[in-house]
């Protein structure tokens, strides 16, 4: 972290997830965070929540064994009496091991019986980073679909704090999706205290005539570098969604009716993904303002490779993101 | 072994008879035609659920399963609610949204509930325990579980973490003797469920749930333990399902010889024995007693019929907490 | 079952469940059944399964502890081996309990190191039957997301044997989604013997010439009386996709180039469901085709209920095929 | 207790200076920012690895994990197919498709290759001995866990169902004081990991994880009875990760004490002072057999080296099998 200027802070994307968690745990005493190896000097995997034990003590950071199912289900019974936990997985993929305790119990308990379940888990998601089919996953298409669910995924610092302080204060199961690659290698202006980012807007990150490009997550910065080679030649309006359930109807299709023509990117499998959901509700909602075909681009249906070259040819880059709005503008 | 007072005793006799009651009201209702979607069979379990419900003060939490009416009951979930989720109506626990006993939580009543895939319950009644100790707080939760769920991963994972927290949190495994048709011995290589605990280092015990007092004891003590920073017990408590898993199942798989073997202890009538031999309540009681619980659930049966069905408009609402 | 009339015999749904599992058992002494309840006089929840202990002994038919990661582990362990375990998870919802068994283990396992799993799950899926949010689930979105599993869901009889035939008889996992409300309601002529009903591969249940429903399981037949109702007015063109994943896009792509007009049903939650794939694809491949907007009909965004109005309230029917038909022809 | 055959101990011996070359071997290529993605390091597991997988007959299954370099390779994984696997080249295990040890099954080899998710590979593994019970043949599957992997449910879910199949299945848990950076006590409320076993009915003991004598005798002996109808056994083998979780942790959370405690005890060299002791080899033959292990590390990295990456062209193939 550094340079104050007025009212903000430049930091990474990782450090801005930190800031946001000490911001909360010190507003808030009920907030606690939980997870695998998250406590002491470690601090996490990816070290989000270091310093937070000597700041807060070992109550309000607890390690947890590595049992997804009981310390997700645990955080739903903390979550009914009132507190607010913040969990960590370790790694998103893992966000499966504890699937039945979030898309059985935690999703559906406001519904049956009226109870809130205010956690959030953290999931450290995302590849392109050499990390093989268990440690690359973009798993929000599951929970996208699942009913009772918020899933939110920051693309940059100041949304990485803003949508994790809106978590914990959103009084339902949110899923917070980090994108590793962003972690060190994005910075920002991130403003201090807390300024929350409200769940279910998204954001015009760049505004153009052309086309839109819908995304979210570290996509947004592949959009971004498509659009900034395309320029001026070719405006590009690219949409941080930020938030992927509830969708942002509203500014999506404005931009589309505006643009006429619509490419959907993501990292995770395009294969009846949350672009599919997109595209299909343009499709339906915006026909007669359509120019070209919607066109999707997302990662293979086929399990992240390890392998440079192989991920490489797994996952979209700007390279492809080009290509679409090419072909979908040149249409 | 020390007697409980005559009054606990005799309300654990009125907590049991009503279950029995409004149970066999259950049954019979479906056997009419006059149910909604399916209903779990009770009968067996009255001492276990009613025991342990019992066992708790006020401000414990408990998160009682399908075979738990006794429970719910006890802990001040009214006949007319709960039959009103039954039937599927806009007065039930869940308004329609959830069936039979499943979702039946209420927070003002310290009752958490239950989703179908089990034992899913038990962790998020730990997480209640653990809040209760991240707020010093006095407080204990208590969940049950079958056989079949002391199978299941979340139930070790459960009992491993809240031995690990310390956590003041109690577990009471109803052994009836059948995951529905699977029988104990294709279920597990063991015979004493209370084995369960030793691998996660979690004390427990296993008592006779068909014996409200030994119940309510142990449930007592080992609640007692909890509140004193003592960390989780698990109790084995054995009983028989004398009924089919659900009303549609007729249990040709028992044999049945083990339903006249637990027939003769019948739960209720052991416990009504137990009043009239010592003396503290005589037939007239008793019979004064069935027929309150049965004014009870009848009005329960009608107040539910005579509810509104839930709005079809409403259907998309409360997904969402506000 | 009764009457056979060259070569056929007319059969219930889930008779047609068991003829196949026999079928397959008699042919192949590598086949088993497991899961739980499935074996003795019992033979499962829903009796698919009565008969086979008797016939084929319980080494062959193996009642499993309500333990879902650990018997469909085993079911892959099984499969490494060589031999083809047709798991029953009691209810579809519950399939979620073996997770990351299924979309972590098994459906990575041949492109990692080229081992076959040779299994199938058996969910008994779909409401419409009062049985409350965790009896009622079509949870098949999930599994066509996740890269490496095949899924199927018939919705006839003839089907509900043949592509059990050819789940079985594949080297990979297939989830094989049964649809409940069909099991004894749905009567139909079945082939006797092992006519396989090959995965991949649509249907065209009825033809027409106004409007392409592209639908599966129970809904098919929700489709057929919808057009029934419309013809001979409107001329409903109705695909049975049979197969989720991998999809017969072809199939679809055909029909609806030809009729210009596309609704996509499923008793699934409507958003981010399978329907979002195909409504986003024909979007893409069929743009100057289309003279309407694609119309998507499915479950709300919320766990099924259980109180009769509200689930009808929640769950597609006729009625809404025949207004979404009606709407999407008059456009 | 009686001393493993000459010959045997030599090869145990063998086998474990390679598995600590290789490790070093890959220790320093990423240091020297050779490798591709991450690798877990091994030391300290060498005795258990390599112990329990020459404890197994040629026609038996393991699925070996992430700290078990030992025993792919006593199985007759090849360095070089190995080595190519960590670096990402087409000429890997997996042909580029997965990381490190994940994945590295063969099935000609009777190899089944892991997931991350931990610990997947147990149901599996019990999975391939049901198989054995299926077919009637003679054959027994092994997998490893950590200590942590003892905590999930799914650990608990497959010793249960291990136990009620009386499965030809052996399971080695491989507790080596910490998962990543989390110690025993903060997973854990018991001191003894073999007591998981207890809760299932299964059979289980506790073993000098490194004392490869011990843990081949002890592994030797369960498969036996496996073999023999005998059904499951849990071995608990203590030991010590002596480098960090994978190789970017320094793991500065261990204390300096502890890992000084067992360096004494490594068991590689235990192993080397047992045969010198003994008389069975000299430090002439040990710098022999470490000089033809660094050949054949080298022999294997100069292959991955040169190996081809992954033909891009193929992303797609083989997600189905034919
Ligand atoms: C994860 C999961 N799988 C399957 C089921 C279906 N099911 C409902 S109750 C039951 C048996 C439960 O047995 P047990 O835990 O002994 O409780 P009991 O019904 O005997 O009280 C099964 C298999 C379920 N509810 N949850
Ligand atoms: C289900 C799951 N959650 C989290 C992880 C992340 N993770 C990888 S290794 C590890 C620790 C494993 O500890 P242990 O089982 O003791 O094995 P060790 O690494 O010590 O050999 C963790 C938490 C995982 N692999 N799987
Ligand atoms: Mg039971
Ligand atoms: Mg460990």
């Amino acid at each position: 972290m550094d340079s104050t200027t007025n009212g903000t802070r430049t930091m990474t994307y990782i450090e801005a997830i930190t800031d946001g968690l000490r911001t909360e745990m010190r507003r808030d005493p009920d907030v606690l965070v939980m997870g695998e190896d998250i406590g002491g000097d470690f601090g996490g995997a990816f070290k989000a929540t270091q310093g937070l034990e000597a700041e807060f003590g070992a109550r309000r950071v607890m390690n947890t064994p590595m049992t997804e199912l009981a310390f997700i289900g645990a955080a739903t019974g903390m979550g009914l009496m009132g507190l607010r936990p913040v969990i960590e997985v370790q790694f998103a993929d893992f966000i499966s091991t504890g699937f039945d305790s979030i898309v059985q119990y935690a999703a559906t308990t406001h519904y049956r019986w009226q109870a809130p379940v205010p956690w959030v888990i953290r999931a450290p998601a995302d590849g392109g980073i050499r990390s093989g089919p268990f440690h690359s996953q973009n798993p929000e298409a599951w929970f996208v679909h699942t009913p009772g669910l918020k899933v939110v995924a920051p693309a940059t610092p100041a949304d990485a704090k803003g949508l994790l302080l809106a978590a914990i204060r959103d009084n339902n199961p949110v899923i917070y999706f980090e994108s590793k690659p962003l972690y060190r290698s994005l910075r920002g202006e991130v403003p201090e205290g807390d300024r929350a980012t409200p769940i279910g807007r998204a954001r015009i990150a760049r505004e153009g005539h052309h086309v839109t490009v819908i995304t979210y997550g570290e996509m947004v910065r592949q959009a971004l570098l498509a659009a900034d080679g395309l320029a001026p030649e070719i405006t590009v309006e690219v949409i941080d969604l930020r938030t992927l359930k509830p969708l942002d109807r509203d500014t999506v299709t404005a931009s589309v009716r505006k643009t006429g023509r619509a490419v959907v990117v993501h990292a995770a499998n395009r294969l009846a993904g949350v672009g599919a959901e997109i595209a299909a509700d343009l499709g339906q909602t915006s026909f007669e303002y359509l120019d070209a075909p919607i066109c999707r681009v997302g990662g293979l249906d086929v399990p992240v490779p390890f392998s440079p070259p192989l991920e490489d040819a797994y996952r979209p880059g700007a390279g492809d993101i080009t290509a679409a709005i090419r072909e979908t503008v040149a249409y | 072994m020390t007697l409980l007072p005559d009054d606990l005793n005799v309300d654990l006799h009125y907590w049991m008879r009503l279950t029995r009651t409004m149970d066999d009201q259950l049954v019979n209702l479906w056997k009419q035609g006059r149910g909604v979607g399916t209903t779990f069979n009770q009968r067996g379990h009255e001492a276990i659920s009613v025991g342990a419900g019992m066992a708790l003060a006020p401000d414990d939490v408990v998160a009682p399963m399908h075979r738990d009416l006794g429970c719910y009951l006890v802990r001040g979930m009214t006949p007319r609610r709960l039959m009103a989720n039954q039937l599927g109506r806009a007065t039930g626990v869940t308004r329609g949204r959830d069936s039979n006993l499943h979702g039946c939580g209420d927070l003002s009543l310290n009752l958490i509930g239950f989703i179908s895939h089990l034992p899913q319950s038990m962790p998020v009644a730990l997480g209640a325990a653990m809040s209760f100790s991240y707020c010093s707080e006095p407080r204990v939760a208590l969940t049950f579980v079958g056989d079949g769920s002391s199978c299941a991963g979340v139930f070790h994972e459960s009992l491993n973490l809240a031995a690990v927290q310390r956590a003041p949190f109690v577990v009471v495994i109803e052994n009836n003797q059948y995951a529905y048709s699977t029988p104990l011995h294709q279920q597990m290589a063991i015979d004493d469920l209370a084995v369960r605990a030793s691998g996660h280092g979690v004390e427990s015990r296993t008592v006779d749930g068909n014996d409200v007092e030994e119940v309510y004891r142990s449930v007592k003590a080992a609640v007692g333990k909890a509140r004193d920073g003592g960390g989780p017990t698990l109790i084995e408590a054995r009983t028989m399902r004398m009924l089919g898993h659900a009303i549609h199942d007729g249990a040709e798989y028992v044999p049945q010889e083990l339903l006249d073997d637990w027939s003769a202890r019948d739960p209720l009538l052991l416990h009504e024995e137990k009043l009239t031999s010592r003396g503290l309540v005589d037939h007239e009681y008793l019979a004064r007693v069935a027929e309150k619980c049965r004014e009870i659930v009848d009005d329960a049966v009608e107040f539910a019929e005579s509810s509104e069905w839930p709005d079809p408009g409403t259907v998309s609402d409360g997904v969402y907490a506000a």
